[in-house]
Order: structure tokens, then sequence, then C-alpha cells
């Protein structure tokens, strides 16, 4: 019926609801056509203040169009502008203002050309946005694809460097796969109850139309959640992420960590927590084990790593598990710490990764271990960003990852998950052993810090030492570092106004228990 | 509901940031400043205290309403003097610190203060996140004092210091957030603040799981064996004023978290483990004090004789029984008045001695250090519990109680006095008598070190001759506190009450 | 003044003049601070006078006084005060530790002159003056063991007060050890008590011990042997005793007070306070008897065969106070504490006269280098005969007098006591033999080179060593002094041994069968709830004991004149002889090797065991080791499945894919 | 005709492209098979739709074929970019990231 009705009127659009949308899109069009101009100036300043702008217009447009509370999505129910998509879209938005701000001066722009490089970045984050807000099996695919296909390229823009192109191709290979797996899993889920609206799947889940134990149903579901943990780098499937983030420019692994992230269980939550949710017995047990698996590898992963970009990915595959812990227990109280801990992590590791931005510019080891010796002597305000970063990261207390592992084995532990809650801990333990010795390099001196042995055929530490930029003025980089660490402990001694945002995206979800 | 507690935790990070600014010379002066100001300020609490008033200075603020967080402190007998012992405590050994440290020395102050807020705060936390948060916030500013100003393999010390408590104390968290959980009824909002968290119970079942968790932590934290694997490593490369404070007061927070937390809220969970417990902690006495007299090196002497000091302290709280947990309390106090002017006098030692510390190569030190010579020993006597002190009320009461939980291990453990006897002397002679040591170079204390030790000895003294200034301040409380496990453990006295 | 105030000034006086000399000991010159201490002590003993004075104006059945300072420790039922109690018994003891005390000062204030050390010293000797009086004042068990322990504290300072010697820090910590054994002990017994009387204050525990006790309850019985290893190791009795020869480590004035004359009697003092405990457990008394009666012998036989000089008498010691607690344990109350009194003050003279030997021969002990010193030192060489003569119990000698009183006493008590009084005379034989053999083996016979010398009116001067090791040593600080003055010059030291040469003489007077008995009327008030009043033998038999005590002394001279002086050389005919006995003997029954065999060994091993094995192994091999290995091992394969081929991790993905269908359809259906 | 040989024709051509991705080295046929993976996706779509009739799932189909054209044109660009730098055509060449 609905769709004989779709072929007599096209569906109505609420350009308000749209509004944020318009301005990435229109400020990527715009980007890439001011890209074009001669002047050097032109290229290089307007284009990046333009992108500024327009992600600025976007977060003042959510700031408008917010409002709590569970609301039917729009578009034909395509589309969800609900507080969890416009929660979520912030972090994309702050994200990207970030990794404008740390490309300033990198290699990548002026090989990839300003214009694209930024618009492609827009767009990127329209697509997490799309995604983030998708309440369609349609809308899912193309925001996954959208967001994926314009990082494809990003990864791959340090045009000269071996690294980044193989970084490129990988992601994209690889990528694809997870995305035609994904695929094929809507395609069976759709089969199955016959329905392309999150909405309705549930409604036919609740009204039992169509078993939860339909293998149908489960094979889809099994192959989407594939698709989605792939996006999140949840084991087995974080493969790429060690390499991706390693190769890829660091402003973009900046904005890949931390976005992508976001956007990932942003419909991790969608999917699951709302059009799945009848279904939560099947899921639910299976998607626990992964997460242990993933919080487990990706902290051993990270031990024997001595380039911090690495580092970092694996230890973003630990977060991922972290945070599938709070997808998993299926509660509204899952659902708010995991946003309060993706919007923690965007803390924490801007302020890491803007660290080694900063440090890959100057020395000639690059992103290695050895490029943070007696950092704490030598500037000091890059050093202590870091380590609160780190320390963040490792879940000391008076920082915000404290506050948000906290919340995820407060959220476990009452979603009668408690091993999973144990396995956080014992992951945080193990992160230790990575997160304190790249302190310790940074604080206590090169020679009594033991790094670990580099493996035979290993390649020589990646993007060290760009000329180009001239690398030891950068204070725009140090700017970011030191506001985001200062943020981490801000939220670890205040966390209250996070938590009623937090509240308020899990308020956009309905039947959680 | 007052703000004095919360200018007590403070004022010591607000003069160590202070300090971080200052040019080198004032950050000295400024850093002294903020422990010499809680000292000053707990002394007048220390006389102004009520004694059995329950929780005085009370201050009770929303911190994370989210995760039922509370930031309430307040002061009863249980931490009354453990606060007082962290206030005296860091005084002398921040003194030291200021003339000793070369390198980076704003940093250095920086950590030592904020060190001593986490401490301050663990002490007063009336809130179980609350403890924990400080708990663990006590590590960042030493793994920073020991990895940074330490000496040998500091790093790897550090790291493997680190590392090996914060496994026990985030076990710990997760068991803690699974007790607020637990505990918090249907509809009932989730509160840690530990009055609440006695006032609902939870189930017996989880309680064992998670009193073992916090257990783990706390032992670690003390330690007792076999959970000392960090202490030689951890002894023998932190400075002598860290290391003063590391065995003098942060092995306490461990401890006093079993008076404090599990005792009270989950005393079936600890009736659970109680033998457990009382036989490691009697072990531990007995392993202690036979390592600490096969040690060559000074510090390690000290460092399992802690383990054996710890081990009576935990003895004493798990008899669930009033003499025992008072003795347990005192000694805790005790321990940390005599471990801390031990340490500072074996750094007076060290530099007279071209920096060697295996009693091998000491001796004689007492030939023209006649001053040094007899604060050490005051000290030494009054470690080994000499009758007089202190410190052997506290055994006493711990032994007393042992005795009448089960005559086999009051005996053991009072063979673990003996031995201390025996390793105590041992050090005392090794370094001061004898033969003068081939590279020791007999020098009287100079004057900081004299003004750091000898007022912790007059201390000592006073507690030997008055010890009763402590016990009846503390006494109600104890009682209270022990008073849940103890009906657990032997019903008919429930049947009474 | 009241007498409890004289108690307490009792204690003031030796705890002030510590405290004065040692914070002043920069500031006060010369030998002050040796007058400083004789002077404390003396106003201690004045006060201990007052007391007495003032408690014989009490009412016979109100002589025993309690005062309370202020709570030492309350917590649930245990509860302390610092409190004094003054009764006969603490006040005859102060009487006899402070004036014995006060002369050994004054003897210190000459001999120790030359030593480096000279304020420390009269520190330490008044702290020693302080706990002991402490210890013998206290009115409940805690401030006892504070006593206790602070005068086995003052004694292993004092042994190893010359501290750079290894030999004397050796023989501190020995004392040290056993002394803590003792407290420990103590401690335990309390316990025991406070278990079923809720009280540690004396009084209290007595009267309420026959309520709470049953004859012989096994609690009880545990408590008193509980009490008596603590008397044990106090008064170096089997088989504690180890310590005591060693400690004679420490200046001779030291060996006088401490070892010989105060401390060690402490234990008899502990077993005459807790008679009405012993009373009720006989089995623990009777053991106390039997082991004071087999110390007495045991250590008579090694005096025999020792031949250093202060060993002798440290042997000689042991086994008088072996006597002591054989009586205090057959309740010859009195007698033992008579025998206590009057060995205090031969044993002082002795150590004294030993004291000036020893200077005069530079520091050697060993009597078989000295000899004829008769010329050389007159004074010393008369009162040390009347010493020897007490100690030997020669008739109307004081010893003679308390020693036979308590062997009398156990003749009476009859069956078990008997067997042990003829083991008493067997001692008593052996210590008239070792008495003598001392005395001519140093003043009579062949002039050795250093008495000559010193008729010459000059002091023999050889290089400073260790008479132990014969190590050279130096004289600073730590090592004793360039010269210690002997008696013949130093007047302080005459004017010690001469009021104490007399006591060893007349003291017995105050106790004499049939003639006097004050003693025991002034100790009554303490003992008269003692059982064992009716036991006490009549006049007659103890004369009757005197008698045959007196022959057996006699003969024992007798018989070391003989072999000595008479045919010199028997001694060394009959150690060919009897090679083995005199082997095991000097050996001291190899007490020490069993010792070091059975604890000393054992836990050194044990110690280095858990040092190579366990803490490597298990505590760092095990658990620490394990726990990094298995993370090692995770990690190197995570890094080996992360090949770098996109292939590779294309079919994982897809692994993964099929993995996870399978799981979903297998958990549905 | 029954739905079920549709999905299993589908499943055949995603297994296809699955075996295509991880044996074929040139990545112009990884390419290749990754279109085969997406259409065996798109076949499934619109076997679906046409089982319940509603056109959601053509739709769908259509979209899902722009999207890979645009992945497609990635790859390429990709490989240029690597025969610009004169690096070999070869998957398994690129494999300097590892560990």
């Amino acid at each position: 019926m609905s769709a004989l009705l779709a072929q007599v009127q096209a569906p109505e659009i609420d350009y308000k609801e749209l509004s944020p949308l318009f301005a990435l899109v229109g400020g990527s069009v715009i980007v890439l056509m001011v890209g074009l101009l001669g002047s050097r100036f032109a290229r290089a300043v307007i284009v990046p203040v333009l992108t500024a702008v327009a992600l600025l217009t976007a977060i003042g447009l959510t700031i408008w169009i917010w409002e709590p509370g569970n609301r039917d999505p729009i578009l034909e129910g395509a589309l969800g502008v609900d507080t969890l998509a416009l929660g979520i879209s912030m972090l994309f938005y702050v994200a990207g203002l970030v990794t404008v701000v740390l490309s300033l001066r990198s290699l990548a722009t002026e090989q990839a050309g300003h214009g694209e490089y930024h618009s492609l970045l827009l767009g990127s984050i329209a697509g997490m946005v799309v995604l983030a807000g998708s309440e369609s099996l349609m809308t899912l695919f193309i925001g996954f694809e959208l967001l994926s296909i314009p990082l494809y390229v990003l990864c791959a823009t340090h045009l000269h460097r071996r690294t980044s192109l193989e970084a490129g191709l990988k992601y994209l290979v690889v990528g694809s796969v997870g995305s035609a797996t994904l695929l094929y899993g809507l395609a069976l889920v759709f089969g199955a109850t016959g329905a392309m609206e999150f909405d309705a799947i549930s409604g036919v889940l609740e009204r039992g139309e169509v078993s939860p134990s339909d293998p149908l149903l489960l094979t889809g579901v099994a192959l989407c959640a594939t698709g989605l943990a792939f996006k999140a780098s949840v084991a087995p499937f974080h493969q790429w992420t060690p390499d991706v983030y390693q190769g890829a420019p660091t402003p973009i692994t900046t904005f890949m960590a931390v976005a992508t992230k976001a956007a990932a269980f942003a419909i991790f939550i969608r999917l699951f927590d709302h059009a799945l949710g009848w279904a939560e017995l099947d899921w639910a047990p299976a998607l626990a084990v992964l997460a242990a698996v993933t919080i487990v590898i990706g902290n051993v992963g990270a031990i024997p790593q001595r380039s911090v970009k690495r580092m970092l990915a694996w230890s973003s595959v630990a977060q991922a598990g972290y945070l599938l812990a709070g997808v998993v227990v299926h509660t509204e109280l899952g659902v708010r710490a995991t946003a309060f801990y993706l919007a923690v992590y965007l803390l924490m590791n801007v302020a890491a990764f803007a660290v080694v931005v900063a440090r890959e510019r100057v020395s000639e080891h690059g992103d290695d271990l050895r490029s943070f010796e007696n950092l704490g002597t030598i500037s000091p305000w890059l050093a202590w960003p870091m380590t609160i970063a780190m320390l963040s990261l490792a879940g000391f207390p008076a920082t915000g990852g404290f506050i948000g592992k906290f919340y995820l084995i407060d959220a476990s532990v009452a979603g009668d998950y408690t091993w999973l809650g144990i396995a956080i801990v014992i992951g945080s333990v193990l992160s230790l052993a990575y997160y304190l010795r790249l302190i310790a390099v940074m604080w206590m001196g090169r020679y009594e810090v033991e790094l670990p042995t580099v493996p035979p055929r290993r390649v020589r530490p990646v993007a060290g030492w760009s000329p180009e930029a001239d690398a030891r003025a950068q204070p725009e980089v140090v700017a970011v570092a030191v506001l985001f660490a200062a943020a981490t402990i801000a939220v670890g001694l205040y966390p209250d106004p996070l938590f009623d945002v937090a509240r308020d995206v899990s308020s956009a979800l309905p039947n959680l228990h | 509901m007052t703000i004095h507690l919360s200018i007590v935790l403070f004022l010591p990070l607000a003069s160590g940031l202070v300090a971080a600014l200052l040019p080198g010379r004032l950050a000295r002066s400024a850093v002294l400043a903020g422990p010499l100001a809680v000292l000053a300020y707990v002394i007048v609490m220390l006389f102004d205290y009520e004694s059995g008033g329950g929780l005085q200075w009370v201050t009770n603020d929303e911190w994370i309403s989210e995760l039922g967080i509370s930031y309430k402190l307040g002061v009863d007998g249980l931490n009354l003097f453990l606060i007082a012992l962290t206030a005296i405590a860091w005084v002398p050994c921040t003194l030291v610190a200021a003339f000793s440290v070369v390198e980076r020395p704003r940093l250095y102050f920086f950590h030592l203060a904020l060190a001593e807020t986490a401490v301050l705060g663990a002490f007063m936390a009336q809130d179980l996140a609350l403890f924990i948060v400080f708990f663990d916030l006590m590590l960042v500013p030493f793994y920073f004092l020991i990895g940074g100003w330490g000496s040998g393999e500091r790093v790897r010390a550090t790291t493997k210091f680190v590392i090996y408590t914060l496994s026990g104390s985030l076990l710990m968290l997760a068991a803690a957030i699974a007790l607020g959980v637990l505990a918090t009824p249907d509809g009932g909002e989730i509160s840690f603040a530990l009055s609440d968290l006695q006032q609902r119970s939870i189930a017996e079942g989880s309680q064992h799981w998670i009193v073992l968790l916090f257990a783990l932590a706390f032992f670690v934290k003390a330690p007792l064996f076999p959970l000392h694997g960090w202490v030689p490593e951890t002894y023998r490369s932190t400075s002598i004023p860290v290391l003063a404070l590391l065995s003098g007061v942060l092995s306490k927070v461990g401890v006093y978290g079993f008076l404090r937390i599990v005792l009270p809220v989950m005393p079936d969970g600890a009736q659970y483990w109680q033998e457990l417990f009382i036989i490691v902690a009697v072990f531990s006495i007995l392993y202690g004090s036979i390592l600490a007299f096969s040690q060559d090196n000074v510090r390690l002497v000290l460092a399992y004789s802690s383990i054996a000091q710890l081990g009576f302290i935990v003895l004493g709280i798990f008899l669930f029984e009033e003499k025992g947990a008072q003795g347990a309390l005192f000694q805790m106090l005790n321990h940390g008045l005599v471990t801390v002017p031990l340490f500072l006098i074996l750094g007076v030692i060290a530099i007279r001695a071209r920096g060697s510390e295996s009693l091998s190569a000491l001796g004689g030190m007492a030939f023209r250090a006649p001053v040094l010579a007899g604060l050490f020993l005051v000290i030494s006597l009054a470690t080994l519990a000499m009758p007089g002190s202190g410190n052997f009320i506290g055994e006493m009461l711990i032994l007393f109680g042992a005795f009448e939980d089960n005559l086999v291990y009051g005996l053991v453990a009072s063979v673990g006095v003996v031995l201390a006897a025996v390793y105590m002397i041992r050090l005392y002679q090794g370094t001061m008598h004898g033969r003068v040591g081939s590279a020791v170079e007999s020098i009287d204390i100079d004057r900081v070190n004299l003004a750091a030790i000898a007022p912790l000895v007059a201390v000592i003294v006073a507690l030997g001759v008055y010890p009763n200034f402590v016990i009846d301040r503390t006494e109600k409380d104890v009682a209270k506190n022990v008073a849940a496990a103890k009906r657990v453990t032997n019903p008919e006295v429930s049947v009474i009450k | 003044m009241s007498a409890t105030s004289y108690g307490w000034l009792v204690l003031a006086f030796p705890l002030a003049g510590m405290l004065i000399i040692a914070l002043g000991w920069r500031v006060l010159p010369g030998r002050l601070p040796g007058w400083i201490g004789t002077a404390a002590i003396f106003l201690s003993f004045l006060a201990s006078i007052g007391a007495l004075v003032d408690l014989q104006d009490h009412p016979e059945d109100e002589r025993q006084l309690v005062d309370r300072a202020w709570t030492y420790a309350a917590s649930a039922d245990f509860s302390a005060d610092v409190a004094i109690l003054v009764d006969p018994l603490s006040v005859f003891m102060c009487l006899v530790v402070s004036g014995v005390s006060f002369l050994i000062h004054l003897y210190s204030v000459a001999y120790m002159s030359g030593d480096r050390g000279y304020a420390r010293y009269f520190a330490y000797l008044n702290f020693f003056v302080f706990s002991m009086l402490l210890l013998v004042l206290a009115a409940n068990f805690v401030i006892l063991i504070i006593g206790w322990a602070f005068v086995g504290a003052a004694s292993y300072l004092l042994i190893s007060y010359w501290y750079r010697r290894e030999t004397a820090v050796r023989a501190g910590i020995k004392a040290f050890v056993i002394n803590v054994i003792g407290d420990v002990a103590l401690v335990v017994a309390a316990f025991l008590i406070l278990d079923k009387i809720p009280s540690l204050d004396f009084l209290t525990v007595f009267e309420g011990a026959g309520a709470a006790f049953g004859q012989n309850d096994g609690m009880l019985v545990a408590a008193c042997v509980l009490i008596l290893v603590g008397a044990f190791a106090k008064s170096a009795q089997l088989p504690l005793h180890t310590w005591l020869p060693d400690a004679m480590e420490g200046p001779t004035p030291v060996s006088a007070l401490i070892h010989a004359a105060t401390m060690v009697t402490a234990g008899v003092y502990l077993i005459a306070r807790m008679h009405p405990l012993f009373e009720l457990a006989p089995t623990a008394a009777d053991v106390g008897a039997i082991v004071g009666c087999a110390t007495l012998v045991f250590a008579g036989t090694v005096a025999v065969v020792v031949t250093d000089l202060k060993r002798v008498i440290a042997y000689s010691t042991i086994s008088q106070i072996g006597y002591m607690v054989m009586g205090a344990s057959i309740a010859a109350y009195g007698a033992g504490l008579f025998h206590l009194m009057t060995h205090a003050f031969f044993k002082a003279l002795l150590f004294m006269g030993a004291g000036s030997v020893i200077g005069a021969m530079a520091g050697i002990q060993d009597m078989d280098r000295m000899g004829g010193f008769r010329r050389a030192m007159p004074f010393t060489f008369v009162t040390f005969t009347i010493g020897a003569l007490a100690l030997a119990g020669f008739p109307l000698t004081a010893g003679f007098f308390s020693k036979d009183e308590i062997i009398a006493f156990a003749i009476n008590r009859g069956d078990l006591y008997a067997v042990l009084a003829i083991f008493g005379y067997i001692g008593a034989f052996l210590t008239a033999f070792y008495a003598f053999r001392m005395v001519f083996r140093v003043f009579l016979g062949e002039a050795v080179p250093e008495a000559r010398e010193l008729e010459g009116g000059h002091l023999a001067h050889g290089d400073p060593v260790n008479p132990m090791t014969g190590e050279p040593e130096d004289t600073d600080v730590g090592f004793p002094g360039p010269e210690h003055h002997v008696a013949e010059q130093a007047w302080p030291m005459k004017a010690a041994m001469g009021p104490l040469a007399l006591l060893a003489i007349v003291g017995g007077v105050v106790a004499i069968p049939g003639v006097s008995d004050i003693l025991e009327k002034f100790l009554e008030p303490t003992f008269e709830d003692s059982r064992f009043h009716d036991t006490a033998p009549t006049t007659g038999a103890e004369v009757w004991g005197l008698v045959v005590g007196g022959l057996i002394s006699i003969l024992g001279i007798g018989l070391a004149w003989w072999v000595y002086v008479r045919k010199p050389g028997t001694a060394a005919r009959a150690r060919e002889r009897f090679a083995w006995l005199h082997r095991f003997l000097v050996n001291k029954w190899y007490f020490d090797e069993l010792y070091d065999a059975m604890f000393v060994r054992p836990v050194a091993t044990i110690g280095g065991f858990s040092k190579r094995v366990i803490e490597t192994e298990f505590v760092q091999g095990t658990i620490v080791g394990g726990a990094t290995g298995v993370v090692r091992v995770g990690s190197t394969f995570a890094r080996a499945i992360q090949t770098g081929y996109l292939r590779a991790y294309a079919l994982l993905l897809l692994l993964g894919v099929a993995a996870l269908t399978l799981y979903f359809l297998l958990n549905s259906s | 005709m029954d739905i079920t040989w549709y999905l299993v024709l589908s499943a055949f051509i995603f297994a296809i492209g699955a075996a295509g991705v991880i044996s074929r080295r040139n990545p112009l046929v990884v390419l290749l098979c990754l279109e085969l993976m997406l259409n065996a996706g798109n076949l499934a779509l619109v076997a679906f739709s046409r089982m319940h009739g509603s056109e959601a799932g053509q739709v769908f189909a259509l979209i899902v074929m722009v999207i890979a054209a645009c992945e497609v044109v990635v790859g390429l660009g990709i490989i240029v970019a690597m025969y610009r730098n004169r690096l070999p055509i070869d998957i398994d060449e690129m494999s300097e990231l590892r560990g």
C-alpha cells in the first residue's frame, strides 16, 4: 500500500530536519569549487576556512533542531533525525574540525589538492550523518558507502608514499568485501522480514510474524553484524585497522579513529538495539563473545608495537571491544554508556593523535616510540597532553576514561553481563603495558625503557620528517592537543553535562529495558 | 556539613601547583607549606575530635549523580589517626626531598603533593567509588616519582609496581560496581555511599567473589604473600623519601579498606574467607620475618619486615573481634610512624657509605655518629615491638585477639615477634655496630635529616608513654565496624544483642 | 609523703638522671655524667628507704599499696594502667637494687673514667636501674612486661657497650633474643590469665585466682610454666642460660650490677611475686624447683673447669640463682629472697675484685696467666677472699645463712624436695671448691710479671686487644679506654668495695635462725597468704642444716687448697685422667652447639631456601612470569596473523563471517 | 518459481566473488570479484522484492549499482597512482604494513 502511494506522490521533505546535511553537502560542493581557484591563498586558506564554516554551521543547525525523545523518522521513515543521530553527529563535526586543523600543514592536502581533500572530508562526514540517522536498510547502506568511499581516497592522499597507497588499497578491498557482506546481510534481513524500515522490522519481530530464530533472518543478522563489526574494527574483522591507521596520513587516521568508530556504533545501536531488539537473545551472546575477544586481541596486539600510530590503532580495536559491551546489554544504560564513552574516546584519542602529528613532523624517527624520548623535557606542552591521553585511555581516575569505563562496567553488570565487565577490567590491565611504556619514554629517559625489539623486514617508521611543512612552529596542533587533554580532565572531574547529552541520546530509542 | 576536610584534602595539591609554577628556591618553601599546614590542621582536629561521636566534619555533596558517586568525606575513629599519620609522614619526607632532589625538582614536588592529596582522599572518603578514585589516583604520582627519580632499574620497577597494584584495584573497581548495582533495590537509585551500602544488603553468594576481589587489591597493596612480587624491585629502586611514604603510608590504605568497607558492608563474604585470610596473614608474618633476616640489602630487610608487619595487621582485622581490630588499627599507625624514619635513616646511612646499602659493606656507623645511632636505636626497638612502645600494645592486642580465636595462630604469630627482634637487631648492629665498614665514613646526622627524624622519634616515644590517647579515640568506631562481621561469625552474640 | 609517692620518686630519679645525661652528653664535662648518675641512684636509694619507713607505719594488713598514674591502654576487656604496687616485697627489692646499684655506679665513676663513651655508659646504667625498679614496682602484667623488656634492652646495650668488638656484638644479640623469648612467654602467660580473670592487675588476679582456677588447673599450670620460661630467660636458668657467660663481654661493673646482682635475679622476684598462682599450680612450681636444682649443679660443674676469671663467676652466678629459683619454687620465699640479697652483695664484690685484677692484667682474663697478686693488691685480695668465703657459704658469712636456709627448707618439705636438697649440698661443695680455686690461682702462688710490675707501683701496659680473640684494637669510642684504674689507686672503687665486703660478712644478721627473723617478719604481709608457713623448718632443723652446710663448704675449700696450693699440678693430672669429662665440661655441656644445630642453622637454611626458590621460582617465576608469559604468547599470535597480506585479511574476514553465521544458526535451532 | 533457486544462485555468485578476492593477486581482477559479490547481493534483493511484491528491493539494487561503480572508480584511481609511483601492480607486494 505504502509503495502504491509512493508512486502517486513524492515524499514531502522536511528541510529543517535535513538542514545540517544540506550544510555539509553544500559545503563540500563549494569547497570543491573554491579549490579549483588559481591563487595559492584561496586553496591553502579559504578552503579550510570554508570547510570549518560548513562544519560549524552544521553544529549550529544541529543544536537548533535538538529535541530529545523518540521521534518518527522523516523521508518516509528512511532517516531518523533524533537525538541519537544528532548527538553522535556532533562527534563527527568535532572530529572534522580537528582534522581540518591538523591538516593545515599536512603534505596530504598539498598532494591531493586542498579542494578535493576537504570536499571528500565533508562528503565522508555527510555519509556518517546519514549512517547514524538511517532508519531503513537502504539508507544504512547508502550512508555506509558514502562514508567509506571518500575515506578510501583520503587514506591514499600521500600520493608519493607507498604505505599510504597500500593503506588505501587495503582499506578499499577489505572494506568492499565488508560492505558486500553487509549488503548481502541486509538483503537477507529484507527477505526474511519483507520490510526496509527499522520500525517495520522491529514491528514484524514484535508481533512474531517472523520468529527471531528464522534461519534466513539469523544469517542476515550475522552478515550485517560482520559488516558493521568491520567498520567498528571489532575482532576478528579488525585486521585492516593497524595497517590502514599506520599508512594513512595522520590527520585522516585521527578522523577515522574517532569519527568512523562513532558512526559504526551509532548504527550498531540503531540496528541491533532498535530494529532487531526483539531478537536480542539471538545476537547478544554472540556479540558479547566478540566484544571479549576484541578486548583481548586489541590489547595484546598493541603491546609489541613501536609505531605509536599502530599502537593507537590496536588500542582502538580494544576500545571497540569496550564499546560493544554497551551495545550487547541492550539497555538504555548501555546506550548511554556507549554514547558517553564515544565522546570521551574522541577527546583522548584526538589529544594523542595531535601529539603524534606534531612529533612526526619534527623527528626523523617519525611516529616511532623513539621520537617521543624525553618529550617531557623537550616540550612539556606536548608531553602533558600525551600523558593525560594515555592515562585516560588506561582508565586512571580524574580522567574521562575512568568515568567512561566505570559507566560501561556499570552497564554490563546491570545488564547481567558481569563477566564482560571483568573482561573490560582485564583489558585495561593489559593495556597498561603499552600506555605506561609511552609515558615512561616521555618522562623517564631513553636508556631504561625496554622498547619492543623490531621484527625482521620491518618497514622504517612512516611519515617522518616532512620538511615541506615548517615543522617546528605548529601552534594549532599543540593547541588542539592541549585543548582536548584539558577537556579529558574536565570530563573526568565534572561529567554531568556529558551525562545529560548521553541521556538525551538514549531517550531516542524506544523499547529499551 | 563543613568544608574543613575539603580544605585539608586539597591544601597539598594547591601548594604543589604553586610550587610547580614558582622558581626553584621559592618552590622549596611553597611545597613545604602545604604539608605543614595540613599537619597543623590535623593536630587541631586530633584534639577537637569528640571520641565516639561517629562521623565528624562530614562533607556530603553530589558528584556524579548519574553513577551514584557522591563526594562524601568524613572522619571517625577509624581514619582519624591514619589521616594524622599521612599528615605527619609527609612533612619529613617532603623536607628531605626538598633538600635532596636536584633534577626537575618542581615536577617532583608537584607529584609529591598530588600523592598526599590522593592518600588523604582515600582515607577520608566515605563513598566506595570515591575511595577507589583516590586509591587508583595515588598510583599516578608514585609512578612518576619512582620512575622519574628512582635509581637502577627504576622504569621496570615502577611499571611492575603500577601494573601489579592496578590489576588488583581494577578488579576491585569491577567488584565495587557490582556491589553497588546488586545492592540497589529495584527502582532505587544506585549509590556508592558507604552508609547506604551498609543498609542495603546483597546476596551472600555474590558477597563471596566481591570480597575476594577486594582482598586481592588490598593484599597486593599491603603487600602479603604471595602477591608481593613487586616489592623487591620497587624497594630497591625507589628514592628514599618516596619509599618511606610508599612503605609507611600507602601500605595502610588497603588494609584500612578492610576495616572501612569489607567488614561492615559484606560481613558474610568476609566471614566466608576468614580462615583462609588468617592463614595467609600468619604465613606472611613468618615468611616475611624469615626473609627479612636472610637479606643483605638494608632496604629489602625492611621490605620483608613490612610484609610481616602487614601480616600482623591483617591477622588482627580478620579476627572479627574488638581487641584484634583495635590492635590492627593502632599497629597501622605505629608501623607507619616507625617505617618512615627508618627509611630516612637508611638514606642517611647510604650517603655515608658511598651509596652502599648492603649489610656486608656497612657497620660501625655509630663510631662518630652517636645521635644517628641513638635515634636509630629508639626506632629499631619500637619497630620490633619492644614493650613500652606503641607497637607493643598494638601487637599485644592483636595477639590477645588471635589467642582468643585460636591459640595456634596466636603462638605462630608470637614466633613472628621473636623473629622481628632478630632481624631488627641484626639490621641495627649490621649498620651501627661492629668494625667500621670499609666504605663507611662515620659522620653524624645532618641538620635537615635531624629536623625530619627527631620529631618522629618524639611521637614514637609519646605513643609509647600514652598509647591510650589513640585507643581511646578509636575504640568505639572500631567496635562498630567489626560488629557486623562478629555477629555473623558467632551468632550467639547476635542473639544476646 | 605516702609510700606510693616515694615509690614514684624511686622511679623518677634514675629516669631523670638518664635523660639529663643522655640529652646533655655533649655539654657535660669530664666525670660529671658519672657523678650525676651516681647521685640519681643514691637519691632513689633514699627514696626507697623513705618508702620502707612509711610502709612500716601502716598496719600489717595494709602494706600493699597501689597507686595509678594514668590509663596506659584499654580496649574491650583488656585494660592496664600505669600503676605501681608498693609492698614489702617491692620495697625490699628496691632497697637491694638501688643500694647495690649506687655502689656500683660509684665504682664505675673511677673504673670507666678512661673510656671514651663515659656519658653513654652512665645513661645506659641509669636507664637500667630505672627499668629494674619499674619491673619490681609494677602493679600489673603490662607494666611488669615493660620493665622486664627494658632491663633486657639495657643489658643488651651494656653487653655490646664496646660495640666495635665483634664478640661483644654477637653476645649482645644472643642475650637480646633470648630475653625477647622470655618477654613473649610472659605475654602469652598474661593472656592465659586475662582469659579467665578479666584483669591484669596483680592484686585482683591473686584474689580471683582461687575462684577462677582449680588446683593444678591446666590453663594455670601452662600460664605458670610460661612465667617460669620468662624467669629462666632472664635469670639464665637451664635451658636458656647460654647468654649469660657471653654477657661477660660487657664492662666488669656491668657484669657486677646486671649480670650478677640485680637483673638476673628478676626471675626469682617474679616467682616470689606470682606465688599465689604457683601455689595453685604445684606442678609448675615443681618444674621450677627441679630446673633450678638442675641448673645449680650444671653451672657448678662448668665453673670448676672454666679458666676465664669472669666466666667462672658468671657460672657461679647461674648456679647461685639456681638456688634462689629452687627456693622460691618450693615456697621458701623468705629464704630465696634472702639469698638473692646476700648474693647481690658478695657477687658484686667478687666482680669488682675481678675487675681490678683484670685491670692489673691489662685486660687479660685467663686465670692460667694469673697468680700471686696477694702482695700487689692486698685490698683486692682481702675483699675478694671475703666474697669467696660468702659465696662458699663459709660459716657465719652471709652466704652461709641464706643458702643453707633454702636447703633446710627443702629437706623439711621431704620426699622429692629432700632429693633436691641433696643436690643442693653437692652444688654447695662445688661452689666452695671453685670459689677458692679462683682465690688460690689468682692471689697465691708464683707472682706473674704483671703482679710484680704492680708491686713496683705501676700498671702493666699491653697493646689493646680483644681478650677473647686477641685481635688488635684501639682505645677510641666503641673499644675499652686506654687504662681502667685498678683498685689500689682509685678511691671510689675502694669506697664501693668496702661496704660490700662488710655486708658480705654481716649481711646474714637479718635472718639468723633462732636469733633474728627481721626479713621474714618484714616480708610477712606479702606472703601471709602462703599455704606453706607450716612447712617452714623449725629452728632446730635449720641449725642442723647450717652445721652440715658449714662442714661441706669447709671440705670444698680444703680440697681446693689441697689441689692448688698443697699439691700444685694435681689439677693437670686430673685433667689428663678424665680428659673426656673435662672436654665435656669445658664446652659447657655443648649447649651452644646444640642450639646452633637445632634453631640457628635450620632457620638460616629455610631463609636461604625461600630466598632462592620460593621468591624467584614461585613469586617471580610462576605468578609474575606466568602472567607476562601468557600475554607475550598472545601478542606474538596477534602479530603472527597480522601478515600484511591483503588476501589473508579478506580470508580471515570471510572465515569470521562463516563462523558467526554458523554460530547463529546452531544457536537458534 | 521458487525463491530458493535465486538465493542459491546469488549465494553461488557471492562465493565465487569471495574466492576470487582471496585467490587473485592482480588488483584489477580483485575489483571484478568485488563487483561479483555486490551483484550477488543485488540479485538477492531483487528476488526478495519480487517475493514480497514491493519495489523497495529493486530501488535498493539500482542504488547499489551506482555505489559499486564509485568503488571501482576509486579502486582504479589508486591503482593508477601505484602505477605512477612505479609500484608493482600486485597486491601481495603491498605488504609493507604488518605486525
